[in-house]
């Protein structure tokens, strides 16, 4: 019944439209300001978000991940089935898909492509594709994964960039001796299988996409998508000119609005103010070691750490430093992360409970300490500087160190910081990936803090394998308590991809795992 | 010799006044100077530093800027210089009317060859081409006695020495053959062997060029070597005038007499060298009556009171003092 | 004053008493910054750190009269406690860089030869490094904050004024009162510091008065690559970075300190012209 | 040495020793960030892959950069390539050094030497003007203009540019580099101003303050009372001789107008050497900041050079 009413009301919408936006207008090249250049557009080997998030629109993944960012769909395979043993999973490829030179998308490149991406010396994100254990091919268009053991984030996982396809052949044939040198030969005219193939690329300025021909998506209009001819991305290191040149019309949409703007942005008539509902969350990370460099560290006591949490007026915060448009964490990992738990704000603000906690731990008059702060980076400066007069009631002198990015890195893994801000993105529509750098503490001792607890440990280990959605489920949720009750860290809030977008760009999405899709975006004319 | 007066060759000087609008009130720099120089005739202008000898040649020239501003009549081939337009006087400057100055090593701009600020001079002035002002270059360079004039043109002043310098100025200064030279104490910074070499081919270019010449010094030995007629100034003023012969003979203003008793004379009997007590006024606050009148053992009450006027007292021969004559009465230095 | 007035000997007697009026200005307009440096609390009304987060970004009213900043900060109290800072980094900043380089000027300029020859390459050396990593590399080994960023302006600054100094002694010495020096057998220390440094100085000091002003416009830039002022300290620059993206929207957190700069700025310049009129004159 | 002003030959040859000064410097200056920028905590591999780095992965990366043996060894691995004209590859952007390079310092270069241009033709002409009107209206007026300019950070006034120029007026375009020559000046006019502006301010300063110390000198009486044309005599009397000292200072800024460049590419987003040093710095990315800084060396050395032999033409007197 639902769908008849749904295919009733579009059609009453077509008949009655004069204006409205449902019928696409094809072709076009659309500007997109970035804030950032891109550094290498290789699946397997790039290591930052400024090539994670435009990935998708140069290769395609085995299955797409859904708008919310939660679940799956179709891509270059039609069907997918999970072996109730949860050892091995079979995918059918769709018909007749190319790569952008025309040629057909074998079950051999896939196999060699995923075979790739979980290599251990290819890159940093073979860890998301570490239960696969080999991949077979079946006729011409089945694909067989055999698991080490049962994975229930491996559909997940391969909708991530690293999963993506890559011709073989004109990849082996590339020059270089390694896999890495072959890497960089073939980047410079890679062979894509995703919506638009890379035409051509000024390091620091311009960056031009233009349409893949053999792309197989169809548009609302039937036709092979994308829509538009080309993307062009202009790299705007700074926040106030990015905007100015998209108010003067010379691109079409800006990424990473300052908070600051968002308001002023949103009643300005040429433009639509979108905040995409986002995975990245935003937290100090306390060093909870009884000793650092050999001084006692107050942090180490728990009771400290909560008396910390209580004294931030988290609201104060998202006033000052997002100007309202970001919301409290109700748990470490942010609310667009599937299994999250909690519905209301972690730790409260309550000076009191904070005083009495700081008493009780011995510490009425307080102590001096300091953060790492990232150099000129306007939103870490604002946190910590109201971090310092919060805490001051608690008698805390804070001192703030502004060091450049790697500085801070290398104070964090050697695990001598005492605190340090940080935000983080997930990458898969999971928590696994979150949880074993928050809380596993073999991974990376839980943000290089020291912090470990053997329930959450075990409770990691066994949902690693739970094919069984339901406990798997319950085991996050436990994680979640024993973590938001004493992990090592602050939360503070979650905010959403602040991308102002012109009135004529339309069907641009950019999902909760960062990723932006122009692959259904369109002009008007 | 004065025969040039007035039949527009010559130079004609009437009430030259030049003020400066200082910080501290109008300064008085030249006050009413009368002057004539006919053409050929060389006069000496003659005093202390600070009595203006310098700026009135400067008012003559127009190179007075502000805060300061030149007042009077300053005739030259039948045209007043100093209402003339700039353009107009600008012509007339470096062709007509030169100038020459007393530091060498100053007034030669240090970066440029001497040849080319000497070539600049006829580019100005004359239509001659390149090769034309060259050969005109090396002819001045011999007429002021410079060696080797062909490399000395690429070289810098710095690397003249001091009497060289001045010729080269001399030189410069001279490009355009012009009628009449302004001479600012052009041998002060010399030493006396030299300094006869600049006087003598003074002399020498006065003659060959039919040129007048105005010679500003302090140095009345100078004068007595080269000029007809001579005038004396002080505080700003002409206070006596006349051929120089009659001037040194018999001085008839207290001043003259001063300076004259304060050159040593060869073979005269040995006298006490007399010099002038106190030091010359401000220009801001002359004394009342004679400016002279604080120094001077001719002073009586009338000089406190009244300015004597500069009076004439027959064909060229004029003094500012009321006792001129009780000044000529007494026993004559020579 | 024209050639002319110091030909007709007036001048000498008035020197004395007629300070360039430059002179004075300057001096009044630095003279009220440094009292302001030194008690700040005097002059501003509220306490330059506490913030209150209901009243972010409010335009210039009776109570606030420059408004508040992107914390609720009284941007009043900001710009007079950044006194403090700027006229500290306008100081420190650049005088040891003046002193050391006037010294090292002043003596390579004289002597030539080799020691010219050195003190060219380290010149060069020292002009050519890219400042930013020699600032970078320091603030991250020693730590960010306003000590060490005096250390990194210090190790370039000082080679301008050592190459104005020693250009402007080379030109000295060749003068006829340096021979005299020589001729009376003065020691080359005492020719060069009593007699030819005071004349030749007047560059330097014309430019260490600018200096001071682009010292304050470095903190200004290093503030806004946050290796200069720390937070909460108040300090010009770091206003008008913070300021930066309100520009439309909250112009007065960016130009009321941008003021300060070029009033402060301005009183270094006056003080530095009326410095030079008054050595050009004895000179 | 005597003067090189007039003969050819000596200029030859004082060009000649001065370029052989030059690479003691830059050797100097090489190895000095070689070692510095190895002191500077974090490296390569922890800087490009941030908080996520896992130890096994950062130090099989650094590894295969041979950033795992002694810094000696690395500095004659360097100096082995070097002399091959391998200047290595970037560790962040994948591509051989000498590409990077040759992409970004020219742009970085125009950039400089339009700023540089345009602050002589402000500063100049007004500088004149303030020394002849002294102490005039005219005079306070072009000082107190200079003194903004000598007070406002180059990011404020490149914003202000932008916001006036770009957006509003659109006489410019908002940031941006350009393809053909033609269009690279457009887009460069403006960052190219705002970098002007603090240096032009340095330079009127200076070069009035020269002015006025000139304008009163006897030879510039001498070329008056030569009749010679007003023009002439401002230009090669008075200008010829006030340069001298400003020339110094001109030389000495041009080191400093490359910091301003840092923060104006940023700004006004123009794919500079100067962006390329700061990512390199905050990326630890060592072949690229040894590539560039031994290219900025040699550049800033040739400007040293390039204002000394003008200053020696400028004035003689000064006998290299």
């Amino acid at each position: 019944m639902k769908k008849i009413a749904k295919a009733a009301l579009a059609a009453v919408l077509l008949v009655g439209t004069s204006l409205s936006a449902v019928a696409v207008e094809r072709g076009g090249v659309m500007t997109y300001g970035r804030y950032a250049d891109s550094l290498f557009l290789d699946p397997v080997l790039n290591d930052a978000n400024v090539d994670i998030w435009i990935l998708s629109n140069l290769y395609d993944t085995l299955l797409l991940p859904t708008d919310d960012g939660k679940g799956v769909q179709a891509g270059l395979a039609t069907e997918w089935k999970v072996s109730d043993d949860g050892m091995s999973v079979n995918l059918t490829l769709r018909d007749g898909i190319q790569f952008s030179d025309g040629s057909p998308i074998t079950p051999a490149d896939v196999a060699w492509s995923l075979k790739r991406a979980a290599n251990k010396d290819n890159g940093i994100w073979n860890f998301l594709v570490s239960s696969i254990d080999d991949v077979t091919t079946e006729g011409d268009k089945t694909v067989v994964l055999k698991l080490k053991h049962p994975d229930p984030a491996i559909l997940a996982a391969l909708t991530v960039f690293n999963t993506a396809i890559l011709p073989q052949k004109v990849f082996e044939a590339a020059a270089g001796a390694t896999d890495a040198d072959k890497a960089k030969v073939f980047a410079e005219h890679p062979v894509s299988s995703g919506p638009f193939v890379l035409q051509s690329w000024d390091r620091g300025s311009t960056m031009k996409l233009v349409r893949n021909e053999h792309y197989w998506g169809k548009g609302e209009d039937g036709k092979p998508l994308p829509y538009l001819d080309g993307v062009t991305f202009e790299v705007l290191p700074d926040d106030a000119t990015r905007i100015l040149k998209l108010n003067s019309g010379e691109i079409d949409g800006a990424e990473f609005i300052p908070y600051s703007r968002v308001e002023e942005l949103k009643s300005a008539g040429n433009l639509n103010m979108e905040l995409f509902p986002s995975t990245r969350v935003q937290y100090v990370t306390m060093n909870a070691r009884p000793q650092i460099k050999g001084k006692d560290n107050p942090l180490s006591n728990p009771k400290v750490r909560q008396a910390m949490n209580y004294a931030v007026n988290k609201d104060a915060i998202i006033a000052i430093v997002t100007h309202g448009v970001g919301k409290p964490l109700t748990s470490y990992m942010s609310s667009a992360t599937p299994m999250h738990t909690g519905d209301k704000p972690l730790y409260a603000y309550d000076i009191e409970k904070a005083k009495s906690l700081m008493k009780e731990a011995g510490f009425e008059k307080g102590f001096d300490t300091s953060i790492l702060v990232l150099a000129g980076n306007q939103d870490e400066i604002g946190i910590a500087t109201a971090l310092q007069q919060m805490w001051a009631e608690l008698g805390i002198k804070l001192e703030l160190q502004q060091v450049d990015n790697a500085t801070r890195t290398q104070q964090y893994r050697d695990g001598v910081f005492t605190m340090r801000e940080a935000a983080w993105t997930d990458d898969i529509a999971d928590p696994n990936e979150i949880t074993s750098y928050f809380v596993y503490s073999p991974t990376i001792d839980a943000l290089h803090t020291g912090w470990k607890n053997e329930e959450a440990d075990k409770l990691f280990d066994a949902s690693q394998k739970e094919i069984d959605a339901t406990k798997r489920a319950a085991q996050y949720a436990r994680i979640q308590e024993i973590y938001n009750a004493e992990g090592p860290i602050v939360p503070l809030y979650e905010t959403p991809y602040p991308v102002a977008l012109s009135k004529k760009v339309h069907g641009f999405l950019q999902i909760p795992l960062g990723n932006n899709f122009f692959g259904r975006a369109w002009l008007d004319k | 010799m004065s025969a040039g007066i007035g039949t527009g060759l010559g130079l004609t000087v009437r009430g030259l006044t030049t003020l400066f609008d200082t910080p501290r009130g109008m300064a008085l720099a030249v006050a009413d100077v009368d002057l004539d120089v006919g053409p050929g005739e060389m006069v000496g202008l003659v005093g202390e530093s600070g009595s203006g000898k310098s700026v009135t040649l400067r008012s003559i020239m127009g190179l007075i800027q502000t805060p300061g501003h030149v007042t009077g009549k300053v005739e030259w081939g039948g045209r007043d210089l100093v209402a003339m337009p700039a353009e107009e006087l600008r012509r007339i400057r470096g062709s007509e009317i030169a100038m020459i100055f007393q530091e060498p090593m100053t007034a030669l701009n240090p970066v440029l060859p001497v040849g080319l600020q000497l070539e600049e001079n006829l580019v100005a002035h004359t239509r001659l081409n390149a090769r034309e002002r060259r050969a005109r270059a090396l002819e001045l360079m011999n007429i002021v006695g410079i060696p080797a004039a062909e490399r000395r043109l690429n070289e810098y002043p710095h690397q003249f020495s001091g009497g060289m310098r001045q010729r080269a100025m001399i030189a410069i200064a001279l490009a355009c053959s012009p009628k009449l030279l302004l001479a600012d104490e052009p041998t002060t910074a010399l030493d006396v062997t030299i300094q006869d070499q600049i006087l003598k081919l003074l002399l020498d270019l006065r003659d060959r060029l039919a040129m007048s010449v105005v010679l500003v010094t302090h140095d009345l030995g100078v004068i007595a070597g080269t000029c007809d007629r001579m005038a004396v100034m002080y505080a700003g003023r002409i206070v006596e005038m006349g051929t120089v012969i009659d001037v040194f003979r018999q001085p008839r203003h207290p001043y003259t007499r001063g300076l004259l008793g304060s050159v040593p004379r060869a073979g005269a009997v040995r006298t006490m060298l007399s010099s002038i007590e106190g030091t010359p006024p401000g220009l801001t606050d002359l004394p009342a009556g004679c400016a002279f009148h604080p120094r001077c053992s001719f002073a009586t009450d009338i000089c406190r009171q009244e300015r004597p006027p500069l009076q004439s007292l027959g064909a060229d021969r004029k003094v500012a003092c009321f006792h001129h004559d009780r000044v000529a009465a007494a026993e004559a230095i020579l | 004053m024209s050639v002319a007035v110091e030909k007709i000997g007036l001048y000498p007697r008035f020197r004395r008493l007629a300070l360039p009026r430059t002179l004075i200005s300057g001096a009044i307009i630095i003279g009220v910054s440094l009292l302001i440096a030194f008690f700040p609390a005097l002059f501003a009304p509220y306490d330059p750190i506490a913030f209150d987060y209901k009243a972010l970004l409010k335009g210039p009213t009776l109570a606030h009269p420059f408004g508040t900043d992107s914390f609720g900060r009284d941007v009043l109290s900001r710009v007079i406690h950044a006194y403090t800072i700027d006229m500290q980094i306008a100081v420190f900043a650049t005088v040891g860089p003046f002193i050391f380089g006037t010294i090292v000027g002043a003596y390579v300029g004289y002597a030539g030869g080799l020691a010219e020859a050195i003190f060219g390459r380290v010149v060069d050396a020292v002009i050519t490094f890219p400042f930013l990593v020699l600032v970078i590399a320091i603030v991250s080994v020693l730590g960010p904050g306003l000590g060490n960023m005096y250390v990194a302006v210090g190790i370039v600054g000082w080679v301008f004024y050592a190459r104005l100094v020693a250009a402007e002694v080379k030109v000295q010495k060749r003068l006829d009162y340096a021979d005299a020096g020589r001729v009376m057998g003065y020691t080359p220390m005492r020719i060069v510091f009593r007699h030819l440094l005071p004349n030749a100085i007047t560059p330097a000091i014309v430019y260490w008065m600018t200096d001071m002003a682009l010292a304050i416009l470095l903190g200004s830039s290093l503030g806004y690559l946050g290796l200069g002022a720390q937070p909460p300290a108040a300090e010009w620059g770091v206003q008008i970075a913070d300021g930066k993206n309100f520009m439309s929207t909250a112009w007065w957190i960016s130009v009321f300190p941008g003021i300060a700069i070029v009033i402060t700025g301005l009183g270094f310049s006056l003080l530095g012209d009326g410095l030079a009129q008054l050595m050009r004159v004895r000179r | 040495m005597q003067n090189i002003g007039s003969g050819s030959l000596p200029l030859f040859s004082f060009v000649l020793r001065r370029i052989l000064q030059m690479i003691p410097t830059v050797v100097f200056i090489l190895v000095v960030t070689f070692v510095l920028v190895r002191l500077l905590p974090g490296d390569p591999a922890s800087a490009m892959l941030g908080d996520r780095a896992i130890d096994a992965d950062v130090e099989r990366i650094n590894a295969s950069l041979g950033l795992d043996k002694p810094i000696p060894v690395q500095f004659l691995y360097f100096v082995k390539n070097v002399f091959t004209g391998d200047l290595g590859t970037s560790i962040a952007l994948k591509l051989p050094v000498t590409t990077i390079i040759m992409q970004r310092l020219p742009v970085t270069l125009m950039l400089t030497l339009m700023a540089a241009l345009l602050a002589l033709i402000l500063a100049v002409p007004l500088a004149f003007l303030a020394a002849l009107k002294r102490e005039q209206t005219a005079d306070a007026v072009i000082r107190g203009t200079f003194q903004v300019g000598l007070s406002m950070p180059v990011f404020y006034v490149g914003i202000l540019m932008l916001t006036v120029f770009g957006a509003t007026l659109k006489w410019f375009p908002v940031g941006g580099y350009g393809d053909t020559f033609a269009d690279r000046l457009y887009h460069l006019f403006l960052p190219a101003l705002t970098l002007a502006f603090s240096f032009s301010a340095v330079l009127m300063r200076n070069l009035r303050s020269s002015i006025i110390g000139v304008i009163n000198a006897e030879y510039v009486d001498f070329a008056r009372a030569k009749g010679l044309r007003p023009r002439i005599i401002m230009t090669r009397h008075v200008l010829r001789n006030a340069l001298i000292s400003t020339v110094t200072l001109f030389g000495l800024q041009i080191g400093t107008l490359f910091g301003g460049a840092v923060i104006t590419e940023t700004v006004f987003a123009v794919p500079g050497a100067g962006r390329l040093m700061i990512d390199s710095i905050y990326g630890r990315d060592y072949p690229v900041l040894q590539g560039l800084t031994i290219a900025l060396a040699v550049l800033v050395s040739l400007t040293f050079l390039a204002t000394d032999i003008f200053q020696a033409w400028l004035d003689p007197r000064v006998a290299r």
